[in-house]
């Protein structure tokens, strides 16, 4: 057991993945001898030489495609994608080819392989820095998605990632790499090792794919987010003072759906928060599900907190960020209607 | 000075429907008069085959200069034998697909030459990673025409269930990696393959496939790139054969220069040969081959060629090119000239060669019976829709469960 | 006024254009001497000579960075991208450049262009030649997504594409270029002659991109559908023989959220129809929309009929298919709640 | 036979931190060496270009050879104040970054020839797609620093409204296209604007730049092609500065062939130039320039220069490189050279360009302060969020009014 932030838990999972499995690869953009721009490579190169963990040309789509012709071979290759707003010239491979080579070939080939990328906003990146495409690649059958929260769920999701026999897209809210903000920009930073989560152990642990966390349990209403918005949610219930049941999600796809029915069933209120823009956003297929299972049980609307439908601004950082007032707003509203505020 | 106005050049190519087809332009350098380099030869040294054409047999058929393969005849009745059975092949399921048996088809006639020699020049365990258009590859190696057929006909013993469109075989055990319908993407998985097989102190190598055309899509240059800076074990293919369905060759950049002088830009040997001599394909392959298995990096061939027939059978070629064009072109047919060849070298008659079209026929109509049997397309046996549901994800999740029961298969 | 089907409507709608601006260009892959794989820019090379129609290279990121480009100069350029399947090269073009190009540069530099692009299934294309990414663009801030179901719309909402100052996604149902596709492929194909949309003005016209049509009227429930799927749900209600009324979206973003919540707080019940794959599919937002504004009005919960979480299948075709019948399905579960059958 | 096990090759660049940096194996021509071509010659004659090194100031700092500009005093005074005022430029918002006046901040030191004197060489209504590196561009055209500044600290005179990272500008005006932070993807774009300018008859050029390890992008790819094509009027610009971030130019495919080389498969002229020589960049340039003007179509120019600070405000580069790389850098310092020269003509001094430095400083101290009134980021006079809303489309639709309304603003 160590105290670690994500940065070191993501190191960490790596590290023991590579030490494990000698299929296992890391590259990416700066990944090698620099240890990557985020510092989540650092040493591995130093560690287990350079064709295990090396740099990239600076190409999203090649860096995925070299990925899916070593895991057609037989490697478990782990590709950073430096930013999550630089996944985009990958995307033919990743939709097109990653998730339908088992599917077209019938299992034949495989592309076990995770995509490894910080995302989200919280770090006055701009709009190139800053996104949250998660969504989008839910939309896609084939693949899988995931985010962590914590540390802790950082290092056993992505080690369930890479030995994941699919294609796991493992998006990391970089915001939450050295300590779990809670919206709060102008209170000073808590770091990782004041949280329970920040104990990390340092030897080899799973968290099973498709399986959410109750990380606050209650009767009133069910949050649903995932990411830097768990902090923020738990925040704001926190401060709103209501009993509400947070329900980090960890794996977008396979969601887990019964974590949700359960729970909404129990509360019948639900507010869905994450960060990306709202419109057709994740949160849309969130709240679906819940008025598709739970309709009878629902005794408000569903309530979303996003990012707004326009690209993450610069100077509107906090404007933009759906921060612990936005949520407790949203809690309020969905609870009124029984006249608690 | 006030500036001239500019205009924009779109390129044209030089016949079209009604107008005569003149190939009169094309520098045709005669067989025999390149030399072969040694294989460790430097990229830069290599500029100029970029823009030569490798060719060996001469107009009569001899095999001549510094590229002759000097194959044993046997291989070389293999290579008819494929060339020839890939065309009967190709003959028959254009048919069905006109009968209404399957929904798609798409020949390689004219390009036989290029699949069927490399085939063999490469080795069993070395992955190929093919366009829609090397049906050879399959065929030299013997695979199995009903398995072919069944995928097709998208019938109850299609190994791929139903779930692709005809002719995107797939066949880990043939060495024949799975073909994507879209265009290029697999050209930098072949790198990464081969990347792969290095980084194991594997021998296996990787070859792939695009058409002039594809050679706009990005995954071509990442595909060179990433093979230039990794050096990669891996040939990578150009099957020039004039035309991107109704686009010449022009669009891609042809005009301008040859498609193997790409291979400059990225410090790798680039070579032309002459598509449609087995020979010529076959000693080309064998140099960039002999230079990845021994560890010294990739090549990029052009195979100069032309694509015969329609582009499939949703195309109709004499809607944009002239009729006659194929028969014009100044380098042959890849069968005649292999026969003409074998021929020359006593080694062949006419007689065995109709025999053998006699025969590959048959026993390409006795695949076909076969492969009927298993169903085709929307008649006959037919697979479960359960299939749909299966092999999205290694396990089934809940929802793909769900909806696979809403259907009730 | 001619008889035209949707082909013929596009044609002309591209035709019309070009001839009133001189700025209006038409390229891509095949569409200049041949006229584009499925005709749509026949004859349109030929009238106006090859610099203003003409072929790309086969590099859909290019075809799209060059009309940004052009549209950037001051031009109107109209891409197709082959098959919508083939969209994804362009990827980042579209979702990076064209979409932010006006907000980054506060209004400097603008996209005015309009992407062509068939889509959806019904023809035995397999899993490349027969998707439906719309909801994709509908994610993201900046882009305008259109889907036409008739050609009389076609022409009037490409017209109106190519008018607009931002980018276009303009999606075309092949299934029913040819003629008013209902789902029942055993049964002999209708052509648009027979079909009131099929007679289209040979003259400039607009339909306005963000309004929704009412395609039949009905009391029971309300049909959010769009494209080939219009046609399928309007044969289920008539085959159900329920009041149901079917909303022809047209435009998918913006959405035409007055027509949804006016129709459903009527009717109190909504299927939403689409061919897509369902989950994060753009029924979810119509789903979440619903919900959100019509919460009080709901009876029963919505359902979706879409395609199936799986890429699209060569011999499955009428399998994967939401025809017909899974629409009755739906349109039954939704009423039998009051014991309607 | 059993082959010998393959192995995967990783560049690795010549130093790391504690080596001691080694340039003696780069081969740098003599300046004046390289003839100088005529506008109209052919790709294909061209070859040598791409491998020679058009260098105009020799060491001493006298302009020798064809490619001598003969430029006037005055326009290589204009170009060394233009460098000198962009290193100022610079130096200050380096600062105020550190200072937390703004989030980001990103240098071109030892780059400043290429922007500065590309600037001059072209025509106003040219339109200039550049990478972020080229601040030097909107400098030497005399852009107001106080702009400049407004967009870096996204404040209430920020004319992108404070949605932009500090140093995306953008200046229609100016010829100066909006910087995306994506790499590459404006390559392709220039190509289409030049390819509109060419429709229209007009007579603007368009011209890009890319970093070393951008060429490495899909759009790079895509910008060759399209140029290649269509012979757009477009001059297309890589500045291999060696590094992208932490990775050295092998990593981009430099460790086997230079990045002019490219040119050579799409049948475009590729040459290298001194980075650091601002009157062999003009030269370059102009030649480029007068080729595209003539629709001549375009050109590939790779300026060899160095990297000589950080990537960024976000970066640092002792950890990758050795510290005194940048000072062994054997092309030097671009703004020394063109002073030793100025000086060397008689038309310059030290004292001069002293007091020039002086007032540089001074100029950017006051266009500092002036910017500042109007807020930096977080601190002041700060914007509305209510401009978040607005230019997603030219008109708000409806959910981005109630989002608008949500928010209060
Ligand atoms: C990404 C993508 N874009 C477009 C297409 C449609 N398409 C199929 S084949 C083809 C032409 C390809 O020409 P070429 O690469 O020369 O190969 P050939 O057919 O001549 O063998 C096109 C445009 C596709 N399949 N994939
Ligand atoms: C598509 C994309 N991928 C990755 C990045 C992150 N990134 C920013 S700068 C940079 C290095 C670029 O190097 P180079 O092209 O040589 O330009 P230089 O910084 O040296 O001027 C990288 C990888 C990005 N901005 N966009
Ligand atoms: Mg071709
Ligand atoms: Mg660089």
């Amino acid at each position: 057991m160590s105290r670690m932030n994500m940065i070191q838990a993501i190191n960490s999972a790596l590290d023991t993945m590579m030490d494990r499995d000698p299929d296992v690869l890391v590259f990416g953009e700066d990944v090698g001898y620099f240890g990557g721009v985020f510092r989540c490579t650092a040493g591995l190169q130093e560690k287990y030489g350079p064709t295990r963990c090396f740099d990239t040309p600076i190409a999203e789509g090649g860096i995925v495609a070299t990925a899916i012709g070593m895991a057609a071979y037989g490697l478990r290759p782990v590709a950073e994608i430096q930013f999550a707003d630089y996944i985009y010239p990958a995307f033919d491979q990743i939709v097109s080819e990653a998730a339908r080579m088992r599917y077209r070939s019938s299992g034949e080939f495989t592309s076990p392989m995770v995509i490894r990328s910080p995302c989200g906003g919280g770090i006055f990146g701009g709009q190139t820095h800053s996104q949250s495409p998660e969504g989008l690649f839910t939309h896609v059958a084939g693949l899988k998605t995931v985010m962590p929260s914590n540390p802790y769920d950082a290092k056993g999701l992505l080690i369930a990632s890479i030995e994941d026999d699919d294609p796991v897209l493992f998006f990391e809210p970089k915001r939450i790499y050295n300590g779990p903000f809670d919206g709060h920009h102008d209170r000073p930073v808590q770091p990782w090792t004041k949280h329970a989560k920040g104990e990390v152990p340092d030897e080899y642990y799973r968290i099973e794919l498709g399986k959410a966390e109750v990380t606050r349990a209650g009767n009133d209403l069910t949050i649903l987010t995932y990411g830097t918005m768990v902090h923020v949610a738990e925040c704001a219930v926190e401060e709103t003072g209501v009993d509400a049941e947070v329900i980090d999600l960890r794996t977008l796809l396979p969601i887990d759906v019964e974590a949700i029915e359960n729970s909404v069933k129990k509360t019948g209120r639900c507010v869905i928060v994450h960060e990306a823009t709202k419109t057709s956003g994740f949160g849309a297929e969130l709240m679906a599900l819940v008025q598709e299972r739970c309709f009878y049980h629902l005794e408000a609307p569903i309530e979303r907190v996003t990012g707004w439908d326009t690209p993450y601004p610069h100077a509107f950082e906090w404007e933009y960020f759906p921060g612990p007032a936005r949520v407790q707003k949203a809690i309020r509203k969905v609870l009124e209607i029984e006249g608690v505020a | 000075m006030k500036a001239k106005p500019l205009s924009l050049h779109i390129p044209e190519p030089k016949a079209r429907p009604g107008d005569t087809p003149d190939f009169s332009d094309l520098e045709i350098p005669s067989a025999g008069t390149v030399s072969r380099p040694a294989v460790d030869t430097s990229a830069k040294a290599m500029h100029d085959y970029a823009y030569d054409l490798v060719r060996v047999l001469d107009d009569d058929g001899n095999a001549v200069g510094d590229w002759d393969p000097k194959l044993d005849p046997d291989i070389l009745r293999q290579g008819l034998r494929a060339m020839m059975l890939t065309r009967a092949y190709d003959d028959r399921m254009y048919r069905v697909q006109r009968q209404g048996k399957t929904s798609f088809y798409l020949k390689c006639t004219g390009e036989e030459a290029i699949a069927c020699s490399q085939a063999i020049a490469l080795q069993d365990r070395d992955m190929m990673f093919p366009s829609y258009r090397q049906q050879g590859l399959l065929i030299a190696r013997g695979w199995s025409l009903v398995d072919m057929m069944n995928q097709v006909y998208s019938n109850t013993k299609d190994r791929l269930k139903g779930r692709q469109l005809p002719i995107m075989y797939s066949s880990k055990e043939c060495g024949f990696f799975t073909i994507s319908g879209n265009l290029g993407t697999q050209f930098c998985q072949a790198v990464g393959w081969a990347m792969a097989s290095a980084y194991k102190g594997d021998t296996a190598i990787a070859a792939s496939w695009v058409g002039d055309g594809t050679t706009a899509e990005a995954d071509f240059h990442s595909g060179m790139t990433f093979a230039s800076v990794y050096q990669a074990p891996v040939i990578l293919n150009v099957v020039n054969n004039q035309w991107a369905i109704s686009s010449y060759q022009g669009f891609a950049g042809g005009e301008q220069t040859t498609f193997a002088s790409r291979a400059v830009g990225y410090g790798l040997p680039g070579l032309r040969v002459d598509g449609n001599d087995f020979l010529a394909v076959y000693a080309v392959t064998k140099w960039a081959e002999e230079r990845a298995r021994n560890n010294l990096g990739p090549t990029l061939i052009e195979h100069f060629t032309y694509r015969a027939d329609a582009h499939s059978t949703s195309d109709d070629p004499s809607a944009y090119r002239p009729k006659e064009e194929s028969e014009r072109w100044p380098l042959g047919d890849p069968i005649e000239r292999l026969k003409d060849h074998l021929i020359g070298l006593g080694q062949w008659s006419e007689e065995q060669h109709d025999e053998l079209a006699k025969e590959l026929k048959e026993q390409v109509k006795q695949a076909g019976k076969e492969a009927e049997a298993n169903g085709t397309l929307g008649q006959g046996p037919q697979l479960s829709a359960k299939y749909m549901f299966e092999d999205v994800y290694k396990e089934m999740p809940w929802h793909l469960r769900e909806q696979r029961q809403e259907l009730g298969v």
